[in-house]
């Protein structure tokens, strides 16, 4: 009975003194276990210690590095991390740990007596010594704060247990977030208590201290002529503060330089931007104003990586929406790499990255230019005429990562169309200081080589991992005498600098930064620095007159210069809203785009085989190797989990004769890699993908250390978007992909071509099995806007998109009627509180496709809410990941250029749940308000209920998966959900413990729960408000009048499982012209 | 046919020219110190040291499988989502199935007045009773918590929680702790006589004792041999009803769930059938060598051989009936689930083990068994029967992993893989039954000796007409 | 029980179950009750020459099946619609067919088992040490190949002299004295 | 030839058996009783803290209410432990040299928490909630019993799932007005000593909407009386035949309860105590 148990409540009453415990106890949990039964061919990790014991400094690393190369450490590396390892003889490695070893005791104990004899431990209270005044243990507090990240800052409200931040949302209070998140944002809360953290400031290997640093650096720096010699190397600045400081930093060391880096920059557009327009402008687009929204390789629905996610999806879905005598929105996508955007779009075409260029000049050159691809001439004269169609009602959206051709032709097509000022407006960049960052790199590394460099500072930035690989940012660095680095994490660039300085988390420091549309959002600290750490503000003060100046202090400095008003007031205003009122930028007038210069217009392709670098779409640039949930989470599109792979066509795929999921190797001017090959419905052909932020070493941590292969490898400064004349060949063996879901290898290729219902139209295998059974069992269900128009229940009667009652024999997919039960009315859901005349809650959910982006954001969400651990990449591999909640992507029609569907996918709490019968110890029954609730401390474990579950949607803890060990992950937990140990079934519980609350404030205050009370964690999330939960027998709630919906509807429902949880079929807006 | 055998064979009873149940030229005394002899001797056979210790050995694998598991967890095994089931309910459908053929022998049999089923009811009964605790031993280690199993148990605790009675799962518990109780009565009941005779026959003083307490003081007096009788025939009418209800309790694992491929009608007899099916390959299997190792020709002859091979032919026949049946119904349904799941059993990417199933269970068996000689050919049956055990395993194997592994909701589809430790735990059961069945065969007597003295022909009461209407006049 | 002193009947051995049913019939209506034969395998007509005919084993079973179904089915519905009522996937809480199963494998568990312990328990097993033990030649024959008729000491018309002559008129083996 | 057994043997094996069969069903019993026994439940054990706290002392006493140190009860899950700082509010005037009171110095000095043992200490699956309880009329005692006769702290019920489903399958038996919620010597109304009930406003905070006093509200004079005439119309059936008994006529929404089974019916209805079969569902505990 004890093996359940929510860690984290003994913690609650925690008081002071935590941070020192836990500063100690984190200090013995980072040194690695000894492993002395692993084979003696093979290294452990004591002899790893053993070999580099003695070595300080740079020469330990250097040492370390010189390991990393050695195949043993590699099979070591796979052992090792992820740590619930069990493919191979990694199962043997923690053999009988203390924690496996108390656990049979334990178990044996249990099984001499019955279950109320075992007896719990004692347990300890720690109360405060003064308890904040403020503070009720138990009932969460909410501060409003943000996430900066190099598009622009995401505002966010944050959780706090007892003043541990324990759930990262959006800010309901922010005009561009409205309460909405995503994916990484989510995730930030795990960066935080990641427990591999840098936690010291080392100098040349050794523990020092902050001081030290600062008198150093400072005495050093005094030493300059003007600073002559110092360079700082920071990430994309979107902090007015970090700007300003550098202003005055600038001012007294007029020689000092600022390059800022990221590898995944908007270089592309800042030099069309410069090209255009004279200087550098974000664009910034009202999605809710345009009829037709093209795409050039922009992903705006995949997440944060594009700049304004959040407004964007929210508008786009909104527009997208269909309602009856509402217009809807048509999106065009022309890409390559397949994304969630381009799948959303009503028209996609798949073009190699030079194509895209050449396509998007083509468009803004008018019809005039012809194209080789029949497909691309087509769909380019559709959608012309579309635009011309819709002037001043329409978008396009050139990608960050397009080349600058495509830029310069979307600036040139928005105003030659009249968007401008309509649907798109320029503005001054949220970056305070915008730069072409690869030249600056470029520049920096031959000062480096050039021995101009005495100081490099990087703030935040792992350049030893992410520079361009001709830059030999290596060898440029040996040459500089003294490096500092300051990172949250002792990463590739940390562990070979000087000096290195731990860095604190956003939810650890006072800073600022912008949003999208310029407003400002004050970032204020959530806990004390778990780690102590400083940040950029920090280094910076160093160098100015004051250099203990706290970030607080320089904060409130810059903030005086943009809050209006009284400034004590307004200052607390920010700090709760959130955001700074007036700060959103302004439009700015531009004037006519100048065409671009034909030699860089002219990016044709060779006709080779190309390599596009992305970021990637769970870890982008690979800053959130470490976090345990981005890795585990299925990647949009590909459902790859834990991995990155070259992603091609089936085409490519065949013609240059490589094994899905088999070895392979690029080349690519030289520099090689290997890699794993995944083929992608819908990518181009002769085009090769790859993910960045993927083959981290050692130094990432414990879960994002080897974790794929490294991509930067291959980038080169000159073409850092997409390269031409890769090369790849095949080699021996297979990789064994880590793939969740739908097409999952083994229910693709050869398999595939079987198709029951026409058995001959696929001899290619070309179309997906699952895709197509999909569709097949009404699991799907989508119309044209022309069909719902003529017939608005189409979802129950078919239409091009719903196969109801045409496939099968049945009436597949329909729900039966309730007199056709054996006990129609065994249980009733419509019961009247006898006091208050009240009807009781019902609850449940509805989902629409329609909105819905297969962005991920609610299953990190989830993830967060209700503790679900991450199981490793094995564990995922055999089909065991625990997320609660999945996208389910199905690919329709022919896998080259394929439909696909998105649909979240969570326990649908079904009335007459099959889990619920066969359950033998009445371990998941059903409440009287409808929920299908797990009694995680009643099962035993056979899963039966998973067996009869027909959506699949239960977890089961085959392992012991929760990690009852590591200190800081016991911060993080929602004290309010069980933590499950193994042995155990789980699954979506509707957010069961925020209903429970809410109903404990309503029965406390005396009324009925309201509409909106309860916000399921992926509702919350939802960045295109798809998930609605509510009550459903309050006729006048959000859910249910979206069940009222003819489009609603239950997914087979043909079981008379009678889910709760429905979806509202989808209905597109197709061109005619391209259908 | 009965041209075809050798008339002048001396087990061929000529008036019938069917194989005589017990060898010509055995009395009393013979049969017992036959069987008693193995038992009771002190010349234990190297042979039998070794099987023993090959048993033990592989049995092993069970404990060390088991350590593992309890220490890490089921997830060592293959199990995963959507394949939530693997090996360790195969294994046990397969084992509990083995089990019903001793039942049938010893209940059924009894009841049809089959007597040619004493000289092997002693060992299909213990076949039952090894099977049976092999079987048990998975659904307790297949639980993710199997110290808590015993929740599937009613009894009164303190969270005033019970078993969930609509659950086939709490069916089992019920059905297979009533399998296991009744069997193993009804084999210690039919042994007290026979442990009579050993605690008589028995030289060793300790033998003489165990034995003794053993037999309960059984002295053969007439009216304990009636009572004896009554409670044998009554185990038998009700072990009937409960072997049948066993395997169909087992069927509604599957056929109470919603999964297509479960989800049938024609489970419980197909089952049942296929229970008994492999449950005489297993007596085969057992039988043949050990006929042959302890010289029991004479009491283990052809005919039984024989008979238990026509048993098998009629069996296999239903279980031919039941795939034929599967397969009709997902075309007759007119249900798309069904459809699809007998299309991904056949051509899906798990079809080999559907194609080996019919291979093993109806191809091979179902041709050869019509002939009477390869009926009484034994090393054929031996080898049938070990093809025949291969297919029944196969059939679960089919019924669990490819009905799950694509269900309902095509995003779910996921595959099935087992490891090494479920290899380990599936061939340690093995090594478990050989070992306990060694033993049983050491120390117990394999054939049951009264009844085995029933069926000689010195059985006969002769008697005078007088006497005779004596008695009918007292009784009356 | 303090040990019981004396005879407990004179056992004759016979070779043949024809020779031990003639005897024991002849026993039988020369007016002796208390006797039991003893054979290695049940010999239905020396039952009948006892006049045995009923025994009361069916019976205990009979009401040990309908204790355990009414245990089972009690049971389970107390569970289910009284000491804990749940809503389990929409089904009525007295799900009544689902319950059927359980009872029905009680009813066989306590059938069985009473017949089982019924028999036992009416044969007066178990019992170790038994009078008849102690002729020389019961274990040696009784249990493998000889039958044996015991008149017992307790029958009124037992006589040690006259009993033994009206047994050695018969082909038997032998006649003991059997000690208590 | 002879017997193989003793002629005892025959009681010896007998009474074995029976024995076996004593054992078995004693074995049975005795964990049955285990499992409810102080040994597992820690019903009654005082254990060793750093300080011998009287509640009996504070609460009986010096007359310190429940919620000066329990501050959060009526507000969160957790009924909260005070901080040092509770105790050092009085403690730094009175009894500032005791040697008892040495480690709440001690932490008051150094900022390290006393580190008490938890008395009440449920699984960690079970999420109970004070707050709930408190203001759906649950009186602390009715949990923890005679706080303020323990001189050390103990746990007086066994706290487990069956004596927790005893009160939510029939709360009425132990609902309480909220008035006398921290009443430590509430025992409900008898025929001796009646409680009278008025539902006041309707809407509101469950705690305010009902008034309970125990003592006579018509006899109390004309200040309640006028009081709680308000709102309300006349013509309460109750009422009617207390009238004549008192002289003065009683608040005309006054009810009189002399049971606890009537009040636990009036207020189970008033406080809109939810249904058993909701109280009961596994989710109201276990999330």
């Amino acid at each position: 009975m004890k093996t359940i148990g929510n860690a984290t409540t003994g913690n609650n009453l925690m008081g002071t003194g935590t941070d020192d415990t836990m500063a100690d106890t984190k200090a013995q949990a980072g040194q690695p276990v000894v492993v002395t039964q692993i084979a003696k061919a093979k290294l452990t990790l004591a002899q790893v210690q053993a070999k580099l014991d003695g070595q300080t400094g740079k020469r330990f690393w250097k040492n370390l590095d010189e390991l990393a190369d050695t195949p043993e450490f590699h099979e070591l590396m796979a052992e090792e991390f992820p740590r619930q390892s069990m493919g191979g003889s990694g199962e043997w490695v923690d053999a009988v740990s203390r924690r496996g070893f108390l656990k049979v005791m334990g178990a044996s104990l249990a099984l001499a007596g019955l279950a109320g004899c075992t007896k719990q431990p004692d347990e300890p209270i720690y109360p405060y010594i003064k308890q904040p005044e403020d503070l009720v243990l138990g009932k969460p507090m909410y501060f409003a704060t943000a996430y900066p990240f190099p598009t622009g800052a995401i505002p966010v409200l944050v959780k706090s247990d007892a003043f541990r931040p324990i759930k990262v949302d959006g800010n309901p209070e922010h005009p561009m977030a409205k309460g909405k998140s995503d994916a990484m944002t989510q995730a930030t809360l795990l960066d935080m208590y990641d427990p591999d953290r840098s936690q010291h400031v080392i100098y040349r290997g050794q523990n020092s201290d902050w001081g030290k640093f600062q008198s150093e650096f400072a005495t050093a720096v005094k030493k300059t002529s003007g600073g002559q010699g110092v360079y700082f190397l920071s990430e994309t600045i979107t902090s007015p503060t970090l700007a300003a400081q550098w202003k005055q930093v600038q001012a007294a060391y007029p020689q000092a330089k600022l390059v800022q880096w990221e590898p995944v920059n908007q270089d592309s557009s800042r030099a069309a931007s410069k090209a255009a327009f004279g200087s550098y402008v974000d664009a910034q687009y009202k999605l809710d104003e345009a009829d037709v929204i093209v795409s050039l390789d922009a992903d705006f629905l995949g997440g944060i990586g594009h700049p304004g996610f959040l407004p964007l999806a929210a508008a786009y879905s909104e527009g997208h929406r269909y309602e009856a005598g509402k217009g809807m929105n048509r999106l065009y996508v022309v890409e390559s790499m397949p994304t969630v955007t381009g799948f959303k779009a009503e028209h996609r075409l798949g073009l190699k990255p030079s194509e895209i260029a050449q396509f998007a000049t083509a468009l803004a050159n008018g019809s005039s230019v012809t194209l080789s691809n029949p497909d691309a001439q087509k769909f380019l004269t559709a959608l012309l005429a579309d635009l011309k169609k819709n002037g001043g009602k329409c978008v396009v959206i050139p990608g960050e990562q397009a080349s600058p051709a495509v830029h310069a032709a979307a600036y040139a097509l928005n105003s030659s169309l009249g968007n401008v000022g309509k649907t798109v407006v320029y503005t001054d960049t949220v970056n305070p200081m915008p730069s072409e960052q690869v030249a600056d790199l470029k520049a920096l590394v031959a000062d480096m080589n050039a021995g101009k460099v005495q100081w490099l500072v990087m703030l935040g930035v792992n350049p030893m991992y992410t520079a361009p690989a001709d830059l030999e940012f290596a060898t440029a660095f040996e040459k500089v005498p003294v490096t500092a680095h300051l990172g949250t994490h002792l990463d590739e660039t940390g562990s070979l600098s000087t000096w290195h300085i731990n860095k604190t988390h956003y939810l650890e420091s006072w800073s600022d930064a912008r949003a999208y549309d310029g407003t400002i959002s004050i970032i204020q600290p959530m806990i004390d620095p778990l780690y102590g750490g400083k940040s950029s503000h920090d280094v910076l003060q160093t160098l100015l007159d004051d250099p203990q100046k706290s970030a607080y202090d320089a904060v409130q400095a810059t903030a005086k210069t943009y809050i209006s008003g009284d400034f004590a007031t307004g200052w607390r205003k920010a700090l709760h809203d959130g955001w700074v009122e007036g700060t959103a930028f302004a439009a700015k007038t531009v004037g006519t785009p100048k065409a671009m210069t034909s030699a860089a217009a002219a990016a044709t392709s060779t006709g080779g085989l190309e390599i596009a670098f992305r970021p990637d779409p769970s870890l982008y640039d690979g800053r959130f190797a470490n976090v345990g949930w981005l890795q585990e989470l299925p990647k949009q599109v590909t459902s790859l989990s834990w991995d990155n792979a070259a992603l091609m066509s089936f085409r490519t795929q065949e013609t240059l004769k490589l094994d899905e999921n088999g070895k392979a190797e690029i080349e690519l001017n030289g520099r090689k890699v290997v890699v794993p090959v995944l083929v992608v419905p819908g990518h181009p052909d002769n085009v090769i993908t790859v993910y960045l932020g993927h083959g981290r070493r050692v130094e990432a941590g414990r879960v994002g250390a080897g974790v794929g292969f490294n991509a930067y490898t291959l980038r080169t400064a000159d073409s850092p978007l997409y390269a031409d004349g890769a090369k790849i060949t095949k080699l021996d063996g297979t990789y064994d992909l880590c793939v969740t879901k739908v097409h999952n290898i083994e229910h693709r290729g050869a398999f595939a071509q079987h198709d029951l219902e026409k058995p001959l139209s696929d001899k290619e295998g070309t179309y997906s099995l699952a895709g197509h059974e999909a569709m097949e069992r009404s699991i799907i269900r989508y119309a044209t806007l022309e069909e719902v128009k003529k017939n608005p229940d189409f979802a129950h009667e078919g239409a091009s998109g719903t196969l109801v009652n045409k496939v099968g024999y049945g009436p597949q997919g329909e729900t039966p009627k309730k007199d056709e039960s054996f006990f129609p009315d065994a249980w009733n859901y419509e019961k009247q509180d006898a006091s208050s005349l009240q009807m009781q809650n019902a609850w449940g959910m509805s989902i629409d496709l329609n909105s819905c982006i297969g962005c991920n954001a609610c299953i990190v969400s989830c993830y967060a809410e209700n503790n679900i651990p991450v199981v490793g990449r094995e564990q995922v591999k055999v089909g065991r990941n625990m997320q609660w909640l999945r996208i389910d992507t199905y690919f329709e029609g022919d896998l080259d250029a394929p439909k696909a569907h998105f649909q979240p996918m969570a326990c649908q709490h079904c009335e007459n749940a099959g889990c619920e019968q066969v359950c033998p110890v009445g371990a998941t029954v059903h409440t009287p308000e409808g929920l299908n609730t797990m009694v995680y401390n009643r099962c035993v474990g056979t899963r039966y209920c998973s067996n009869n579950c027909p959506y699949k949607v239960r977890r089961f803890n085959f392992l012991l998966y929760s990690d009852y060990d590591t200190e800081s992950l016991k911060f993080m937990r929602n004290p309010d959900v069980t933590v499950r140990s193994r042995g155990v079934m789980e699954k979506c519980s509707y957010c069961v413990q925020r209903i429970e609350s809410a109903k404990i404030t309503a029965d406390k205050e005396n009324r009925a729960i309201r509409d909106g009370d309860i916000v399921t964690a992926c509702q919350q999330a939802c960045p295109t408000n798809a998930i609605v939960f509510g009550n459903i027998n309050d006729k006048a709630s959000k859910v249910a009048k979206r069940k009222a919906e003819e489009r609603d509807y239950p997914v087979l429902a043909d079981l008379n499982f009678r889910p709760r949880t429905t979806y509202t079929a989808g209905v597109i807006n197709p061109n005619p012209e391209l259908a | 046919m009965a041209t075809k055998v050798p008339l002048n064979d001396p087990m061929i009873d000529p008036r019938t020219g069917e194989y005589a149940v017990i060898a010509p030229g055995h009395n009393f005394k013979s049969v017992t110190q036959k069987i008693a002899g193995i038992v009771l001797t002190s010349n234990t056979p190297l042979g039998w040291f070794f099987g023993l210790m090959l048993g033990g050995a592989v049995a092993t694998g069970v404990v060390i499988g088991c350590t593992w598991l309890f220490l890490k967890g089921v997830g060592i095994w293959g199990v995963t989502i959507p394949g939530a089931w693997g090996f360790a309910i195969i294994n046990f459908v397969w084992w509990i199935g083995i089990g019903h053929a001793g039942t049938l022998i010893s209940a059924i049999l009894l009841l049809f007045k089959q007597t040619w089923r004493n000289s092997i009811n002693r060992f299909a009964e213990a076949m039952t009773i090894f099977a049976v605790v092999c079987a048990g031993t998975f659904p307790l280690i297949h639980v993710g918590r199997p110290w808590l199993a015993y929740w599937l148990f009613p009894y009164p605790n303190t969270m005033n929680v019970w078993p969930q009675f609509r659950s086939p799962l709490a069916w089992d518990v019920f059905a297979v702790s009533t399998y296991a109780t009744i069997s193993i009565v009804f084999w210690y009941v039919g042994m007290i006589p026979d442990f009579g005779t050993l605690r008589d026959r028995a030289t060793m003083p300790f033998a003489k004792y165990m034995y003794g307490l053993l037999s309960l003081g059984w002295r053969g007096s007439t009216r304990h041999w009636i009572r004896y009788e009554s409670a044998s025939l009554l185990l038998a009418g009700l072990s009937t009803p409960l072997v049948l209800s066993v395997h169909t309790v087992i069927s509604f694992d599957f056929a109470v769930a919603a999964l297509a491929g479960w989800h049938t009608t024609i489970f419980p007899p197909y089952f049942v059938a296929g229970a008994i099916y492999s449950g005489f390959a297993m007596v085969l299997t057992l039988a043949i060598p050990i006929r042959k190792f302890y010289h029991l020709e004479d009491m283990v002859t052809l005919r039984h051989l024989d008979n238990m091979a026509k048993v098998m032919l009629g069996t296999g026949g239903i279980v031919a009936y039941g795939y034929g049946m599967e397969v009709f119904m997902s075309w007759y349904s007119a249900s798309h689930w069904e459809f699809f799941m007998m299309w991904n059993r056949m051509f899906g990417p798990m079809g080999w083990a559907y194609w080996i199933l019919i291979l093993t269970n109806i191809a091979i068996p179902l041709t050869s068994l019509w002939s009477r000689k390869l009926r009484v050919n034994v090393t054929y049956l031996f080898v049938l029967s070990l093809i025949v055990n291969t297919g029944m395993w196969f059939e679960r194997f089919v019924i669990v992993v490819t009905s799950l592994y694509r269900d309902y909701l095509p995003s779910s589809w996921g595959t099935y893989r087992a490891t090494k430790w479920d290899y380990m735990i599936y061939v340690g059961t093995m090594g478990l039954f050989t070992f306990l069945f060694f033993l049983f065969v050491r120390f117990l007597p394999m054939i049951p000796m009264s009844e085995i003295r029933m069926m000689l022909p010195q059985t006969k009461v002769k008697r005078g007409g007088s006497d005779a209407a004596s008695v009918v006049e007292e009784r009356v | 029980m303090p040990p019981r002193e004396g005879i407990y009947g004179l056992l004759a051995e016979f070779n043949t179950p024809t020779e031990l049913v003639e005897a024991t019939e002849a026993a039988r209506h020369a007016g002796y009750r208390r006797m039991e034969c003893y054979t290695p395998y049940p010999v239905e007509e020396a039952a009948e020459a006892l006049h045995f005919h009923k025994t009361r084993v069916p019976l205990v079973c009979l009401l040990g099946g309908l204790m355990g179904v009414t245990t089972a089915y009690l049971m389970e519905t107390w569970i289910n619609v009284w000491a804990y009522p749940l809503n389990i996937a929409g089904r009525p809480l007295f799900s009544w067919p689902a319950f059927i199963i359980p009872a029905y494998e009680w009813t066989i568990l306590f059938a069985g088992l009473s017949a089982a312990f019924g028999m036992i328990a009416l044969n007066g097993m178990p019992q170790l040490y038994h009078p008849v033990f102690n002729a020389p030649n019961f274990r040696n024959g009784a249990t493998t190949d000889k039958f044996f008729l015991c008149l017992e000491a307790v029958d009124p018309q037992f006589s040690l002299t006259e009993t033994r002559k009206f047994l050695e008129q018969f082909p038997a083996v032998s006649v003991v004295e059997v000690d208590h | 030839m002879a017997q193989v057994f003793d002629r005892s043997s025959n009681a010896l094996v007998r009474f074995s058996l029976v024995l076996t069969g004593l054992i078995v069903i004693s074995l049975g019993v005795a964990l049955d009783q285990l499992q409810r026994s102080p040994w597992v439940t820690r019903q009654g054990q005082r254990p060793d803290q750093p300080v011998p706290f009287s509640h009996k002392h504070h609460v009986e006493g010096l007359g310190l209410q429940c919620q000066y140190c329990h501050t959060q009860v009526e507000k969160a899950a957790y009924a909260g432990i005070p901080p040092t700082k509770t105790c050092i509010n009085c403690h730094a005037q009175i009894w500032t040299n005791a040697a008892l009171l040495e480690p709440v110095r001690q932490s008051w000095a150094t900022g390290a928490s006393i580190q008490w043992i938890r008395v009440h200490d449920l699984p960690d699956y079970v999420y109970f909630n004070h707050d709930i309880h408190v203001n759906k009329g649950i009186g602390c005692a009715s949990c923890h019993g005679r706080v303020d006769e323990m001189p050390l702290m103990y746990q007086q019920n066994t706290l487990q799932m069956e004596w927790c489903l005893n009160c939510h399958r029939n709360p009425g038996v132990n609902l309480r007005p909220v008035s006398e919620i921290y009443n430590m010597s509430w025992a409900g109304p008898s025929t001796d000593k009646p409680v009278w009930c008025s539902s006041t406003v309707k809407g509101g905070a469950t705690a305010q909407n009902v008034s309970c006093t125990t003592t006579n509200p018509g006899a109390n004079g004309p200040e309640v009386a006028m009081l709680e005439n308000g709102p309300h119309g006349p013509g309460r059936t109750e009422s009617a035949d207390l009238g004549p008994l008192m002289g003065v006529a009683i608040p005309a929404s006054y009810q009189k309860f002399t049971s606890q089974a009537e009040l636990g019916k009036y207020l189970t209805a008033q406080y809109h105590i939810r249904t058993p079969n909701e109280l009961s569902s596994c989710e109201t505990c276990h999330r």
